[in-house]
């Protein structure tokens, strides 16, 4: 899992990427913030996860699979 | 507060208001006779979303005192369509999506209408430069100024002697 | 222009161009907007707001205003709830309740000329702006900061003792300007850099624009005895402003109803409130309906502009003219309180081009300027202008043409984007042929012109929608939206529902609901409201035609599965069945007898939007004796998916390249010594006008519909604003003989760069 | 805005007690393009309005014994109508219509765009380039100046508290001259002016200069008569050489300031090249 937010690094003490066991959305962001105190609720919060890829915002039933690459990217609006 | 009572045609119906001196037209129109289709979007008379007619002129309604209106003919975006069917002008806004917002058209078509009653057949350029004082954020203006165009000619056309 | 590839489907609603079902209104000046509405008993509120750009409010006193008569309430910020905490999803990110209540009301300090401080509400508004003057506030002025790179500075004033640089590790030892250091990258761009032929550099500004909606922030704010209240405001979202103003009044979401009026223009800047939860504590403390509207100059003063930027940029280029790598450092302002877009703007700035390495640096940075709101694809145009600018210089260095050297460059799908998405359904390449193919780049240049080219993308997003599909007694249809309709989706709203019916446009109707009337939407904003809403109309439409399906079968008494829906009717397939078609006009008229009414709500969260890519191309020509720039020619072209309204489409591509024109020949917010804005309206703040334009012609592309969307929607309103920043400045750099940096382009500027 | 009594006298005369009575609380009207925004901005609170339209003497244009008298209050609009005013001092009437938009033109006037006294005012350097004169009326009677001496300095003018500017005297447009008038806007519409520059040109039958008057806005306090820049012309056939001293003359008349709408710098070199290029446009009117 890879993080391209300023934040994250805050939480993890200057990490950027590292490996997470998980297989949805919401068993990683339990992972997170068991690892790094505070991150899951952020990433929950204000973030959205590129997921193999692909973009999700909110889906915390989505999927992950075993060799899944995950960043953790800003959440993305708009005007 | 010192208070006249002015007496006007709004849309060739005659109409009796009371104005404070310092009084915008425009806030008379949208206030007191809750004509709301002149819209204020500068209050300074850079936008032209209030634009009206008064005696065949073509003004920002926020630039005129509302006891100037004593005795004039004022057309507004509310007596643009005539009982109920659509100035060719309102038709080709429509027909051509020449609004987004819809906050500035009120303006653009009575300034358009003041345009074609005296220049039946403007040119692109004639049009912009007419309009200038009309601004609008959504459109780019593209679609307006076709709209324009369109509805001279329309005009024309019903106008030319069978 | 469409490219086709309609994929077999035949669409009989969805690409035509019908009239909007919300037309008549607009063009009759009866739509109601912000400003229009009028209550029994409704008071003028009115709002006091700082003559400096950084002050310490040390008392206010209101003694003398509320004496006044016909004031009925004075509100400042201990009015709104102390104990609001919580995020909420607005506009380009999430800001904490705390700060919007505190941009709404500042509490303590005053951070930007214009800051709101207390409002009044009184029976008449001069009774109201006299009450403003007897609001005596005590300030004591501190020393303030306005442009990015000055904020930064160690001896800056600082804006927030408590702001603390985030993303730098370990956490800084002093408060600072600096609110976050974004990094992003990839590869190795060190060795990217070593191993290039040629090395392109820049360094660029942007200056503060504003989205310059026409109709000033309004509202009209009452609350009910028992604590139900009704908010009439124009916004880009009913359910976002309720949000906003329960947590900063402190109260449940049921008690406040917003009904959205009409919304004269957003562009991103209608997605917080300013005015909204002012009114209600106005409302609160003299039990009268409140309304605010906001002068032009307050607009200016106090609602959000977007960030200015400086900009540095380095691209690692191969001989062939392939960028191997890139190095950017972004500086945005963002206003009084932390979140400008920059992270966006490191999202976006590469997006279009398949970069190996990559190391992206943005800084947040707060200045005593307005607080910034989201404006049409906010953050990205000014990346893309450093850019673009930067890839123009290449293209003349190389020699190559413009189009075809971002041809070699740009992403394909499959390319991987540097913030983890994978490239898919995008047409890029495509709508850099069509630049390419169009009469526009054709034709030569004209004597005394220089073209200038770029190009532009934006995410689109999907997220939180509601729609509702109710069908009449007479076989009629009524589309009910949860977006307000900012420029024309009360059309495609209707259209898809016609289009999943099986009927004429002029059958279906479309309405925008208020928040007690239908699910949850997110804001009108980041071109979602077509994909996302669109998606839950569609479905809710999918569902009704299910519904008469089985009541159709119910009548037949055959199987649902030998029923069809075609042309808005059933059909029966059962050979052993001699029906007559059903029309939906038949079913409704027997609905009661069939189960009941008609209808299906739609509430879900849509991912998958597909991102857009935007290529335009500018002429222009300059007095070369006064530096003034007349653009002769514009075309835009964009991937759109599948248009759904073309016309609506091709308005969204010329409004935002009006826009971006604006953006890089004239607008800017000026600031004096003092920290105050020295051009607080429309005449000095210099939008295009009808004159400053040609006509703006538009190449939708269509190559690569959506699949996650029914009818192949992409988002289509915000990529326009990204590319004419660059397009423009390319041209004038041409003309010019030098690279033209700093926006805006104005006369004196380029006058002085032409060395006369 | 507090209470604001709204008074239109149908004569100078009741115009002129109506303003000494009300003293420093009025102010004059006429198309009130300026004095609408200033009281929205607040930067005017006046007491009394009086509005100057409904007096004859006020508005329309009248020829005179060759000449025209154009009524202080008259619209722009108005002005870009009268065929015979535009054929004669086309400078004029351009610079007039160039004062805001459509709408502005539909009320703004020249005794307006004069008495706001901005130094960026369109129509000033015009009517200074014609040598239009200003009848004033007071309660001491009536009395003429030429133009260029109405503005004292940014919002201030030499006519006293209680005068009223009626009108506009144009002289006899003589024969082989010509005026126009140029101002640079970033826009094409709606800006103030950044420069503006008016020329008016007399020639002989040989096409030699004999008479010559330029005048720039927006680079001083006031607009500028530029005498040497007129001088420079006169005796010459507004050739290259001629022009170029026109804008040396220019140039060293300006005193600009910086602000939001252009530099001190820009503004000397723009005021320099529209001076030149008005000169052209004049003298082919003249010769036309």
């Amino acid at each position: 899992m890879t993080s391209i937010a300023a934040r994250v690094a805050d939480f993890t003490g200057g990490l950027c990427t590292f490996e997470v066991d998980a297989r949805t959305v919401r068993s990683l962001l339990r992972e997170l913030e068991a690892r790094f105190p505070g991150l899951g609720e952020h990433v929950e919060q204000e973030m959205s996860l590129a997921i193999d890829g692909e973009i999700f915002q909110d889906a915390l039933g989505a999927e992950i699979g075993a060799e899944s690459e995950i960043v953790l990217i800003p959440k993305i609006a708009g005007g | 507060m010192s208070r006249t009572v002015v007496n006007a045609m709004v849309n060739g119906e005659p109409v009796e208001f009371l104005a404070g001196g310092g009084q915008s037209l425009l806030d008379a129109l949208r206030d007191e006779l809750r004509l709301t289709g002149s819209k204020e979007g500068c209050g300074t008379g850079d936008c032209g979303a209030c634009s009206v007619i008064v005696d065949g002129r073509l003004v920002c309604a926020c630039l005129m005192l509302a006891p100037e209106a004593e005795g004039k003919r004022i057309e507004t975006i509310e007596g643009l369509a005539d009982n109920g069917h659509l100035h060719p002008l309102q038709h080709q806004f429509l027909e051509q999506a020449a609004l987004q917002c819809g906050f500035c058209t009120p303006g653009l078509l009575m300034a358009a209408k003041a345009l074609l009653d005296r220049n039946p057949d403007p040119t692109e350029s004639e049009v912009r430069y007419w309009l200038a004082g009309n601004i609008c954020r959504c459109t780019g203006y593209d679609k307006v100024v076709r709209a324009v165009m369109d509805a001279a000619a329309d005009l024309r056309q019903s106008e030319r002697p069978r | 222009m469409s490219d086709g590839n309609q994929g077999g489907i035949n669409l009989k609603v969805v690409g035509s161009r019908p009239v909007r079902p919300d037309g008549v209104d607009k063009v009759t000046g009866r739509a109601q907007f912000g400003a229009d509405f009028h209550l029994p008993g409704m008071l003028t509120g009115r709002i006091k707001r700082s003559p400096h750009a950084h002050a310490r409010i040390l008392k206010i006193d209101a003694s003398a205003a509320l004496a006044l008569p016909g004031v009925k309430a004075v509100v400042t910020s201990s009015d709104f709830a102390s104990d609001a905490t919580g995020e909420i999803e607005a506009g380009e990110g999430h800001a904490a309740i705390q700060e919007i209540a505190a941009n709404c009301l500042a509490k303590g300090r005053v951070l930007y000329q214009g800051h709101a401080v207390a409002a009044v509400a009184a029976t008449q508004p001069e009774i109201a702006d006299e009450a403003l003057e007897l609001i005596e506030v005590t300030y004591e002025v501190l020393p303030h900061v306005i442009d990015v790179e000055a904020a930064m500075a160690a001896d800056a004033p600082v804006l927030h003792e408590d702001m603390f640089t985030k993303g730098v590790t370990p956490k800084p030892a002093h408060a600072s300007n600096v609110a976050a250091k974004h990094v992003m990258g990839r590869g190795d761009v060190a060795a990217a850099f070593n191993a290039a032929d040629l090395i392109v550099e820049g360094r660029y500004e942007t200056a503060a624009v504003h989205q310059g909606y026409i109709e000033p922030h309004a509202c009209v704010a009452s609350w009910g005895a028992d604590g139900q209240s009704t908010i009439w405001c124009s916004s880009q979202g009913q359910f976002v402003i309720r949000a906003m103003v329960a947590k900063i009044l402190n109260m449940p979401l049921s008690d406040i109803k917003v009904i959205p009026a009409e919304i004269g223009g957003g562009f991103g800047g209608k997605t917080t409130v300013y005015l909204e939860p002012v009114a209600l504590a106005l409302s609160r403390k003299c039990g009268r309906p409140v309304k605010i509207v906001m002068s032009r100059e307050e607009v200016f003063l106090a609602s959000g502009p977007t960030s200015g930027a400086v900009i540095d940029v380095r691209l690692a280029v191969r001989k062939d003219g392939r960028i191997t790598g890139a190095e950017l450092t972004l500086k945005y302002q963002a206003g009084a309180f932390q979140g400008s877009p920059v992270n966006l703007g490191l999202m976006t700035a590469f997006a279009c081009y398949d970069v190996e390495a990559l190391a992206l640096t943005g800084y947040d940075v707060v200045s005593n300027r307005p607080k910034v709101a989201a404006y049409r694809a906010p953050g990205a145009p000014m990346a893309a202008f450093a850019v673009e600018s930067a890839i123009d210089d290449l293209a003349t260095r190389l020699g190559m043409d413009p189009i075809d050297l971002r041809i070699l460059n740009a992403v394909r799908d499959g390319a991987k984007t540097v913030y983890g998405a994978t490239v898919k359904h995008a047409a890029l390449v495509e709508t850099l042929e069509a630049i390419k193919a169009s009469p526009h780049y054709q034709a030569p240049v004209a004597k005394g012109c220089a073209r200038g080219v770029a190009a532009g993308f934006w995410f689109n997003v999907g997220g939180e929608s509601s729609a509702a599909v109710h069908v009449d007694e007479d076989g009629g249809v009524t589309v009910v939206s949860s977006n307000p309709d900012i420029g024309g989706s009360r059309a495609s709203m209707a259209m898809m529902a016609a289009e999943t019916l099986g009927l004429p446009i002029e059958r279906v109707r479309c309405t925008v609901a208020d928040t007690t009337s239908i699910g949850y939407s997110g804001v009108t904003g980041g071109s979602r409201v077509t994909f996302a809403t669109g998606m839950a109309v569609v479905e809710a439409a999918q569902k009704v035609v299910a519904d008469l399906k089985r009541r159709a079968a119910a009548t037949w008494e055959c199987d649902v599965a030998m029923v069809e829906w075609k042309d808005g009717a059933a059909t029966c397939t059962d050979p052993s069945k001699d029906v007559k078609p059903l029309s939906i006009k038949a079913l409704a008229g027997k609905s009661a007898k069939t189960g009941g009414p008609i209808a299906a709500e739609v509430s879900l969260n849509a991912q998958g939007a597909a991102a857009g890519y935007g290529v335009h191309v500018c002429d222009l020509q300059i007095d070369a004796e006064t530096g003034r720039s007349m653009v002769t020619r514009y075309t835009a072209a964009q991937d759109v998916g599948r248009a759904i309204h073309p016309a609506y489409v091709e308005g969204q591509l010329q409004g935002g390249a009006a826009q971006g024109i604006g953006w890089a020949l004239n607008e800017e917010y000026v600031y004096g010594k003092s920290g105050l804005l020295e051009n607080a309206g429309f005449l000095d703040y210099r939008m295009p006008v009808a004159s400053d334009l040609p006509m703006i012609d538009t190449i939708l592309v269509e190559a690569k519909p959506n699949p996650r969307h029914p009818y192949g929607a992409k988002g289509v309103g915000e990529v326009p604003i990204v590319p004419p920043l660059a397009a423009v400045g390319n041209a004038v750099s041409r003309i010019v003989g030098r690279r033209m940096s700093s926006l805006p382009l104005s006369p004196a500027k380029v006058l002085a760069a032409m060395g006369k | 805005m507090s209470a604001v009594d709204y008074l239109a006298p149908s004569s100078v005369a009741d115009a002129v007690r109506a303003l000494h009575a009300a003293g420093p609380a009025a102010r004059l009207m006429a198309g009130g393009t300026d004095l609408l925004v200033q009281m929205r901005g607040g930067r005017a609170k006046p007491k009394v309005v009086i509005d100057l339209k409904r007096i004859p003497a006020l508005t329309g244009v009248r020829q005179e014994a060759g000449g025209f008298v154009i009524g202080a209050a008259t619209s722009g609009a108005m002005l870009g109508e009268h065929a015979a005013l535009k054929a004669a001092w086309p400078g004029v009437v351009e610079a007039a219509n160039l004062i805001g938009s459509t709408q502005v033109q539909g009320r703004a006037s020249l005794g307006g765009n004069l008495c706001n006294a901005s130094p960026a005012a369109d129509s000033v350097p015009a009517l200074i380039a014609a040598g239009a004169v200003c009848v004033i009326e007071g309660p001491a009677g009536v009395r003429e100046l030429a133009v260029e001496h109405v503005q004292t300095g940014p919002g201030k003018t030499s006519l006293s508290a209680d005068e009223i500017l009626v009108a506009f005297r144009l002289p006899v447009r003589p024969a082989r001259s010509g005026d126009a008038y140029l101002r640079l806007i970033p826009r094409t519409e709606m800006d103030i002016a950044v420069v503006g520059a008016g020329v008016s040109v007399a020639l002989d039958s040989a096409g030699i200069c004999t008479a010559a008057r330029v005048s720039v806005g927006a680079v001083a306090p006031t607009c500028l008569l530029v005498e040497a820049a007129g001088a420079a012309l006169v005796g010459t056939k507004v050739d290259e050489a001629a022009l170029s001293k026109v804008e040396v003359a220019v140039a060293a008349a300006c005193r600009p300031i910086s602000d939001k709408r252009g530099t001190a710098e820009y503004r000397t070199k723009v005021a320099s090249v529209l001076a030149r290029r008005a000169a052209v446009i004049a003298k082919e009117r003249a010769s036309a």
